[in-house]
């Protein structure tokens, strides 16, 4: 029988006290009043779950004929956690931070089990939603291959025995020198707990030094800030305030760590219309934002600086604040479509004026930040918020790296304490990290996995996983907010704040304790607000105050003219970029996110070497053509992807591949970039070389084929056409067909499920496939079934091109069960299989399916999923405990479908029931709908004329995909609709 | 020099190819679908061993205990609930706290490790069976778990198969009884007749929507 | 001016048919040809092909092992195409197996005297061909062990019960149906034939075995009273019958959406196409059969170019289906069914380019080229009387028909409505060998067939060689018998080739 | 116990003509045997019309309405579900399943129902058999036999029939 231990059955000593606390101050839906005692089955697992893990194993699962129901057990709680109804999931605030910067969550527990992630509706950086990190965490949570041993030079330890000798050895250092031989290196962080307990080590050990570092650095961003303002700022853009907005390398419609607002602000204003604002982008590789973009502007990264250049002295026009700007752009040299594309932003944005915006991306040059700022500045944009930066070090890339490298190298670093995710692997190569680590004697590593950079180290000690730590962190916008665990370290994690403690010679102390203590001290109002501040996940009105800062101009233009433009003609650039799933690796294990397709590119399993057609072409390679690519290093074989839209003369690759750690997932997928990387050029540069090695590699693209082929799946047009020609299109697409047979009644139930997919506001960043993957335990099928075009994914992004080759307009699309109510899957069933509901859902009923795959084929829409092998045999016990209990788990041979999240719409319907009300608007939400960060998607009932999805349905957008079939689906499309200036069209 | 085959075996051939078909009949068709619908498959009345002989002849018949005092969350949950140990001892650490059939009971509860209980109602992991939803419409818990007052080891009374639950869901009004009666072992409103007329009041006061739709319990 | 009467000897010679039966034949001389080498030691040749063909049928059985334990994920399918190779052989035997019914029912219903020299043999093929096609509708499901009963309609404990509209369920009945009556009507057609072997064996417990399967036969003319109205009735039977199941099997697609298979033209060219193939099989084991079997005197040149006409009439009437079928997608100016069809032949693909760059494009022009082009060389006389042109026609026939059914299943789905989920299919080594697997089981029981039954109808031919006799037939062209051998002496090198092919 | 006498033919016509006289002739148990259907026997045997028609067109019948009635049953009546908003009693669809039905009950009937109900058999012993000559009856010769009445010795019927032209006249007796 597989078991494990449930934390609240186990729990002890002052452990248990905590638990307490913090299940009288849960959040959630969880009904009201006294709860007597329940029970919970084998442990962890629940009834419902642990025999469906068993049907899974079994083989024959799901049988309902030959085999009898095998024995099972239950195992009650000895004493009952009060609020614990077994079958009844719990909602616990959290959060989770990346980049220094935290998200809240509410994540859903099953008798102590987290086994979904979702967003803090009151948050100011989740507002509800989700990016694909924050869902797929869940998974990393009960990954296997999470270390689980702390040890030294591979001998386990414990705790204890490392705090012991830690502490003596510090004690030596500070006695030695003030610890100038101690050195951090830490993951960017925002804690206040943390600053604090690095304040006091530093009180400790004067001589001691703390840098962070992370791979997806934002080092542009400081130092901008600091060329333009002369002091380090944050800035944020408030896109509820735009009307114009020009993205330089920028990216703020992908759910990176504080962009979720930027989402949603710029979502709200694509309503056709005069109030619907406009986008530019500008940048070397699409990106999700471009292709979400009203103007697209596709330039290698060398030409950024100029055309940023060009731009402000073009909205500037010599008056003003940029006035001395215009002699400098003199030098500038654009062809004749950049020069039309520069100018006519550049009237754009002086005419929206306040409305206008200018973002440049994290990771571009000082200068373009600077002008950025500028121009920001010049036109007073309300959308540009400056703050003081809440890290507690200067985000300035792999500079302190390099720093620390050289310190190692000339023997001053005794003691080493990383908690920075495996830098060993993301540091640019030219620092060579691997073997100056090597040289510390006394080099301790925090990480979750045993990888590259714990090989290098004497100590190893396990981290825990969020959502196993008690902790705080600062939100986007300064927000302070609260990590609570929602069970006790699976496998003996150890947090930041407990190695940092171990410093203080403070001995064992629980990382909740530290927290308590810390805000006890830091705000006298911690203990009355404490129990609020749990639930709530985070304190209200902490986000820093924002400053308006002035442009030292002279400054600005000084830089803009010392720098050097021209590129030797014809150079290949090379570009560097966050992964869309991985990040910057540290995600390399979760199958989930390898599996998700990337936004652009649908690729899965692996990065590979982006370039465009023509650039493919010149270079006389093709997809999967693997080829040698170097700069100034050693090369890296890369296979080629050809996507449309991307800059001639550059190639794209993107980090977090080719990992050599203990993670089985992630090993030998993809390629690693850091031979590529330069402390100096971190992200790229001109002078790659490229040698076609004549093998081919295959690639795990979901989706081939980039046009619609005259079907028009995803109606995308100009708002002009819009109000023209287009609507008749729209209205084409929404006309009834005639059928033979008189359409079923469903006017007699109380609900008739419906949702309604707002392209417009859709960006395609994919969060809600993973959010889908997580809700209905869907599973993972595996690099080699990926190439067989296998993929279970019930959502998928459907991602189209059209118009040029070179210059694309691209259009992504949910794609996912329209539960049809002529359903063609349906009457080609044998077996009754898939059937209609009374309120009208395409049901899928694994238990009676025997595979014919026949309503797949006889599915337009091909949104029908066959388990072509049992996906599920190999679950790990620890994985198990990820699984929703409401939802079946497949077994081998049966179709499987998007379903609504019916086991959401009967938890709700059988509640309401019981407690003798309606279903309440909110109460049923899909998945997919709950993590969309843009709001895109609405699920409800269409039956409620004030339901949102009800509105959409009679919205003059709407329409059905592929409607001439007359399959009148429940789910309706908005068509697209984007706001280009009619100057550049 | 006779004949190929003697004339018994006219009579043999023919019994030969009879017993053929009725095998084909019976073996493959008939005996299948009878051993499904018999407890040999449904695993009724089949003994099941707990390690506690907890008697619900006693605590539901003699002392007449109410089941939601133990199955707690029955009208809160899909699952109806297995008392946890520290239930037990509310009373049992008063009255034959010395009992050696309870020394389990107090290990567990001293040793903090649960009492590991045999499941007697399985279903099979894809139906979603919900507790709460049927005790609230008025399904009675001796509708499917029979007398339990009369059961020394409590064993699987009902079939639970899906014509089983659709006997009921296609006609609740034969087997509804008032909200107040759920838990009454002995409730009965006379012969069939008035249970048919009680069911039919109930189904509209209690506004009972039974359904047959597959996601009902399949999701 | 009068015409030479060699010249009207020549003409006459031209219209007048070839004889069914050659030689001076009497029951006793059919008796011994046509019944005689059941007792004969199997030859070399028999031998080593049966080898092969067990040698087939085992990795036939590890291929189905492996299928059923891991899963279908061991073919090549995925989405969008879900369907390949189980259903292109099972479509492909189902065809294959019609010839024989056909031949045997409809011809007898159009008492075309030819057929009784073939019809045995054919049968044999049908239940053999339609056996093979059995396998795969359940096997290609993703949980056989409850498609193997829930696909049937009995009371079950969870009260649900099959889905009648669903074409597969149609299928289930067609193929059971089929099969069954095929096999009834083989072994009634075959127990006077039991009882003659029963009679003419020497082996006591030969005949007691062969007594057994005739269940007693002894022709006695009260039984022969009842069987003639039996026979002829199954016949009646199975002539709608064998227009009925490929026409459903054809639902299978026609009924669905998918551009490419809703196609209303289908039941025709459905049916045709089978009968196409079901020839075409017929003639590619006769020839090599009537050789090795010496019964070239009962399966004579006449039957041979009567199959060659059958072939040449339904290979137009399928070439006819193809033609409708683009000209339709056209015509219709529905852009998925024209993407589909342009898709397939990679030329006139209007504004679509990337129509033309389809990898399945050569097996659609395989396809034409082994339906409809080989099949023209049958308008000659030569061709249809010459072995080698017929047997090698024929060989590419079925590939022809193979390679159609692939174009049907595979390259309609992977082109289907939304192009997002587009893609390529590749068989695996687990499809190639249930694919060559059932042809080697095929042959397996087919010569196993020819070693233990009579492969004519004897009981027929002798019937036949009376009625002949009656019609004084043979006396009305005495010089064309001997005319008539003439073919057949063409034929020897060809055997004695042959005869090497198979040492 | 029962006696026949049988006599063998060269060819159908002569066989023919004495199974007529000899029924002509008033005598009972006749009957004929030959390797395939020979013409004209019937009319000599005066064999009554067969009623095999009957029973197939019965069984057919019986078969598509079942076939019907079952999907009809099944699909509108006992469990109606909502299938993609078809008609839960669509006649069309119907079609198939009702033909093959009725084309399975009719075959099963025509060769289960001659050969056991029709031919009484199956019946390995036969008197006939009794006699080794009776083989050639299923390859190239023909048969007539006679049933003896009790008592009778059959000198004189083994008479009549040489003189008809039978080549061998034996006689059996079936064994007990």
């Amino acid at each position: 029988m597989p078991s494990l231990k449930l934390p609240i059955v186990q729990a002890h000593g002052d452990e248990r006290a905590q638990w307490r606390s913090l299940e009288e101050r849960r959040r959630g839906i969880a009904a009201e009043g006294e709860f007597p005692p329940g029970a919970a089955e084998v442990g962890t697992t629940s009834r419902r779950e642990f025999v469906q893990l068993l049907g899974a194993t079994v083989a024959f699962a799901g049988t309902a004929g030959c085999f009898k129901i095998p024995g099972e057990q239950i195992l009650p709680y000895t004493r009952q956690p009060e609020e614990i109804v077994p079958g009844r999931p719990l909602h616990y605030a959290t959060s989770m931070t990346l980049g220094g910067r935290a998200t809240g969550l509410l994540v859903t527990a099953h008798e102590g089990r987290p086994t979904k992630v979702e967003g803090n509706p009151e948050h100011p950086s989740s507002l509800g939603a989700t990016g694909l990190f924050e869902q797929a965490s869940i998974l990393q949570l009960y990954d296997p291959n999470r270390a689980a041993v702390l040890q030294q030079n591979g001998r386990p330890r414990s705790w204890r025995e490392f705090l012991a000798v830690q502490h003596d050895r510090a004690l030596a250092l500070r006695r030695k020198d003030g610890g100038a031989g101690l050195r951090f290196l830490l993951e960017p962080g925002t804690s206040p707990l943390v600053a604090d307990l690095r304040a006091r080590i530093r009180t400790l050990f004067p001589n001691a030094r703390f840098r962070s570092y992370s791979a997806v650095s934002n080092d542009g961003v400081a130092r901008g800030a600091q060329l333009a303002f002369g002091t380090v700022l944050d800035t944020q853009f408030d896109l509820s305030k735009a009307r114009v907005i020009a993205c330089l390398e920028a990216d703020p419609l992908h759910p990176w760590p504080g962009s979720i607002p930027a989402m949603r602000a710029w979502a709200d204003k694509r309503e056709p219309g005069p109030e619907m604002n406009r986008l530019y982008a500008v940048e070397c590789a699409l990106s999700v934002t471009g292709m979400n973009s009203d103007h697209r502007l596709r330039i290698r990264p060398s030409q950024l600086a100029p055309i940023a250049l060009a731009l402000a002295a073009k909205v500037g026009s010599g008056q003003g604040l940029l006035a001395p700007l215009t002699p400098v752009a003199a030098k500038v040299r654009l062809d004749e479509k950049q020069q039309r594309f520069v100018d006519v932003l550049a009237a754009d944005l002086r005419a929206a004026g306040r409305a206008g915006v200018v973002i440049a991306g994290p990771r571009t040059s000082p200068l373009v930040q600077a002008l950025a700022h500028a121009i920001n500045t010049a036109l007073a944009s309300e959308a540009a918020r400056h703050r003081k930066s809440a890290l507690h070090d200067p985000d300035d890339g792999a500079a302190g790296l390099r720093e620390l490298a050289t310190e190692i190298r000339s023997g001053t670093v005794d003691t080493l304490v990383v908690t920075a995710v495996n830098p060993v692997h993301t540091a640019p190569y030219d620092l060579n990290l691997a073997t100056a680590f090597d040289a510390v004697p006394n080099s301790i590593y925090r990480g979750l996995y045993e990888d590259e950079t714990s090989k290098r180290c004497a100590w190893f000690v396990p981290a825990t996983h969020p959502l196993e730590e008690w902790g705080d962190a600062r939100a986007h916008d300064g927000t302070v907010t609260f990590v609570q665990p929602l069970l006790q370290p699976l496998l003996n994690g150890i947090t930041e704040a407990q190695i940092l403690s171990a410093f203080l010679g403070e001995g064992d102390k629980s990382p909740y304790a530290m927290l308590r203590e810390y805000w006890r001290s830091a705000r006298n109002d911690a203990d009355a607000a404490w129990e609020k501040w749990i639930s709530d996940g985070f304190i209200a009105g902490t986000a820093t105050a924002p400053e308006s800062p002035q442009v030292r101009m002279e400054a600005v233009a000084a830089a803009a003219l010392a720098a050097r433009f021209e590129v030797p003609a014809g150079a290949l650039e090379l570009n560097v970029v966050p992964d869309y799933r991985l990040y910057d690796g540290r995600f390399a294990n979760d199958v989930w996110l390898q599996e998700t397709p990337d936004p652009v590119t649908k690729l899965t399993w692996g990065n590979a070497a982006l370039m465009s057609p023509a650039t493919a072409r010149q270079l006389g390679v093709d997809t999967r053509d693997v080829i040698d690519i170097g700069l100034h290093g050693p090369p890296v074989h890369a296979p080629v992807l050809v996507i449309p839209g991307h800059a001639d003369g550059a190639v794209t690759v993107s980090l977090g591949y080719g990992r050599g750690g203990a993670e089985q997932n992630a090993g030998g997928i993809g390629f690693d970039v850091a031979p590529l990387r330069r402390v100096d050029a971190p992200w790229g540069g001109s002078g790659l070389t490229v040698t076609k090695l004549g093998r081919r590699q295959p690639l795990a693209i979901t989706q081939e084929h980039w046009s619609m082929e005259a079907r028009d799946p995803a109606l995308d047009m100009d708002l002009h056409d819009f109000e023209g020609r287009g609507r008749e299109r729209i209205e084409d697409a929404r006309a009834p067909v005639a059928t033979m047979h008189t359409p079923w009644d469903y006017s007699k139930v109380q609900y008739k499920w419906g949702m309604a997919i707002d392209l417009s506001r859709c960006t395609g960043c994919s969060a809600c496939m993973v959010a889908c993957q997580s809700e209905n335990n869907i599973p993972v099928v595996g690099k080699g079934n990926v190439e067989k075009s296998r993929e279970m994914h019930w959502l998928r992004l459907d991602r189209y091109f059209s118009g040029s080759e070179d210059d694309p307009r691209a259009i992504a699309q949910p794609m996912l069960c329209v539960h049809c109510e002529t359903a063609p899957c349906e009457y080609v069933c044998p077996v009754n299989a898939t059937v209609h509901s009374d309120e009208g859902l395409n049901e899928m009923v694994y238990n009676r399916c025997i595979g014919t795959r026949y309503c797949s084929n006889n599915c337009p829409y091909k949104v029908r999923r066959f388990n072509y092998f049992n996906y599920t045999y190999d679950v790990t016990d620890l994985e198990k405990l990820r699984m929703n209990p409401d939802v079946t788990v497949r077994s081998r041979g049966v179709m499987e479908k998007c379903t609504y999240c019916v086991q959401r719409i009967e938890r709700a319907r059988i509640d309401s029931r019981v407690q003798e009300r309606p279903i309440a608007e909110k109460e049923v939400q899909t998945a997919c709908q709950q993590a969309c960060p843009s709001r895109a998607i609405v699920f409800g009932n269409l039956h409620d004329k004030q339901h949102e999805v009800t509105k959409k349905h009679a919205d003059e957008r709407h329409y059905y995909v592929l409607n001439d079939l007359g399959t009148r689906p429940r789910t309706a499309y908005l068509a697209r609709v984007r706001n280009p200036n009619p100057k550049l069209t | 020099m006779s004949a190929l085959f003697k004339p018994w075996t006219n009579t043999a051939f023919r019994l030969v190819l009879f017993g053929l078909a009725l095998l084909f009949a019976g073996g493959l068709i008939a005996g299948p679908m009878i051993y499904v619908r018999s407890p040999l498959y449904t695993q009724q009345q089949d003994p099941i061993d707990q390690p506690v002989q907890f008697d619900h002849r006693h605590h539901v018949g003699d002392e007449g205990i109410d089941c939601r005092y133990c199955h707690a969350s029955v009208e809160k949950s899909n699952f109806a609930g297995i008392p946890s140990t520290a239930v037990c001892l509310n009373c049992h650490s008063q009255i034959w706290n010395k009992s050696p059939k309870l020394a389990p009971v107090r290990e567990s509860f001293f040793s903090d490790r649960p009492i590991v209980w045999n499941k007697v109602n399985k279903l099979p992991h894809f139906v979603y069976f919900n507790h709460s939803i049927h005790v609230k419409q008025g399904v009675g818990c001796v509708t499917c778990h029979g007398r339990i007052d009369q059961m020394a080891q409590v064993e699987k009374w009902a079939p639970l198969t899906m014509g089983w639950c659709l006997d009921c869901h296609r006609n609740p009004e034969r087997y509804l009884r008032p909200r107040e009666e759920v838990t009454s072992m002995t409730f009965t409103p006379g012969g069939e007749k008035e249970q048919l007329a009680l069911g039919e009041r109930l189904k509209e006061e209690y506004r009972v929507a039974t359904r047959q739709s597959c996601t009902t319990c399949h999701r | 001016m009068a015409i030479s009467v060699a010249a009207r000897l020549a003409a006459r010679r031209a219209l007048e048919p070839l004889p069914l039966l050659e030689g001076d034949q009497d029951d006793g001389t059919l008796n011994k040809t046509l019944l005689g080498y059941v007792w004969r030691r199997p030859g070399k040749g028999w031998l080593l092909l049966v080898g092969l063909g067990l040698t087939g049928t085992a990795l036939l059985t590890v291929a189905v092992v492996i299928t059923v334990a891991k899963g279908i994920g061991m073919w090549g399918n995925n989405i969008p195409v879900a369907w390949a190779f189980g259903i292109i052989n099972f479509v492909w035997w189902i065809g294959i197996g019609h010839a024989g019914t056909l031949i045997s029912a409809i011809l007898l219903l159009f008492q075309q005297k030819w057929r009784t020299s073939i019809n045995r043999f054919a049968e044999a093929m049908t239940l053999f061909a339609v056996l093979q096609a059995a396998l795969f509708p359940v096997l290609h499901t993703g949980r056989p062990w409850f498609a193997i009963y829930w696909l049937f309609p009995y009371p079950s404990t969870n009260r649900i019960w099959p889905q009648f509209k669903s074409p597969l369920m149609w299928d289930v009945f067609a193929v059971s149906t089929y099969f069954i009556t095929s096999l009834l009507f083989w072994y009634l057609g075959l127990i006077p034939d039991l009882a003659a072997l029963r009679d003419s064996s020497s082996k006591r417990w030969m005949r007691r075995v062969y007594g057994i399967m005739s269940f007693g036969w002894r022709g006695s003319a009260r039984h022969w009273h009842h069987y003639k109205i039996a026979y002829l009735l199954l016949a009646g039977l199975a002539t709608p019958l064998v227009l009925s199941v490929h026409t459903i099997v054809s639902y299978d697609f026609a009924v669905s959406i998918v551009p490419g298979w809703h196609e209303t033209i289908f039941p025709p060219y459905f049916v045709a196409g089978a009968v196409f193939s079901g020839f075409a099989m017929v003639m590619t084991l006769m020839v090599p059969a009537r050789r090795f079997l010496r019964l070239k005197h009962v399966v004579t040149p006449r039957h041979l170019e009567a199959m060659c006409k059958i072939m040449l009439t339904t290979s137009l009437i399928v070439g006819y289906g193809y033609l409708m079928e683009h000209f339709i997608s056209w015509y219709s100016g529905n852009a998925a069914d024209f993407y589909q069809y342009a898709n397939r032949r990679g030329i006139l693909h209007g504004p679509f380019k990337s129509a033309a760059q389809d990898p399945y494009i050569p097996i659609f022009w395989l396809m034409v080229f082994c339906n409809v082009v080989v099949p023209s060389i049958f308008w000659t006389k030569w061709g249809r009387t010459n072995v080698y042109v017929m047997w090698f026609a024929s060989i590419l026939i079925n590939v022809g028909m193979w390679c159609e059914r692939f174009v049907i299943v595979v390259i309609s789905l992977h082109r289907d409505y939304l192009p997002s989920s587009w893609t390529i299919y590749k068989p695996t080594w687990v499809d190639l060998s249930l694919l060559f697997g059932t042809i080697c089981f095929f042959s397996t029981l087919f010569l196993l067939f020819l070693k233990f039954l009579p492969a004519v109808a004897v009981q027929e031919v002798k019937e036949l060689r009376h009625e002949l006799d009656t019609e004084h037939e043979r006396h009305e062209l005495p010089e064309f018998s001997q005319e008539a051998i003439h073919p057949m002496e063409l034929e020897v090198g060809e055997e004695d080739e042959q005869e090497e092919k198979l040492r | 116990m029962k006696r026949l006498v049988l006599a063998e033919f060269a060819s159908p016509e002569p066989m023919v003509e004495a199974a007529r006289k000899l029924r002509e002739s008033g005598r009972q148990g006749l009957d004929a045997y030959s390797p395939y259907p020979v013409h004209g026997i019937d009319e000599a045997l005066k064999l009554p019309r067969s009623k095999v028609p009957l029973m197939a067109l019965v069984a057919g019948l019986t078969g598509a309405a079942g076939g019907y009635v079952l999907q009809w049953w099944t699909n509108a009546v006992d469990y109606l579900i909502n299938v993609a908003n078809r008609p839960a009693h669509a006649w069309p669809t119907n079609i198939p399943v009702t033909f093959e039905s009725g084309v399975l009950l009719c075959a099963l009937s025509l060769f289960f129902g001659t050969l056991f109900y029709f031919f009484r058999l199956p019946r390995p012993y036969h008197p006939v058999f009794e006699s080794e000559e009776f083989r050639s009856a299923s390859l190239d010769k023909f048969w007539v036999s006679a049933e003896l009445k009790e008592g009778e010795d059959g000198q004189d019927l083994v008479r009549t029939l040489r003189d008809l032209g039978a080549r061998r006249v034996t006689q059996v007796a079936e064994e007990t």
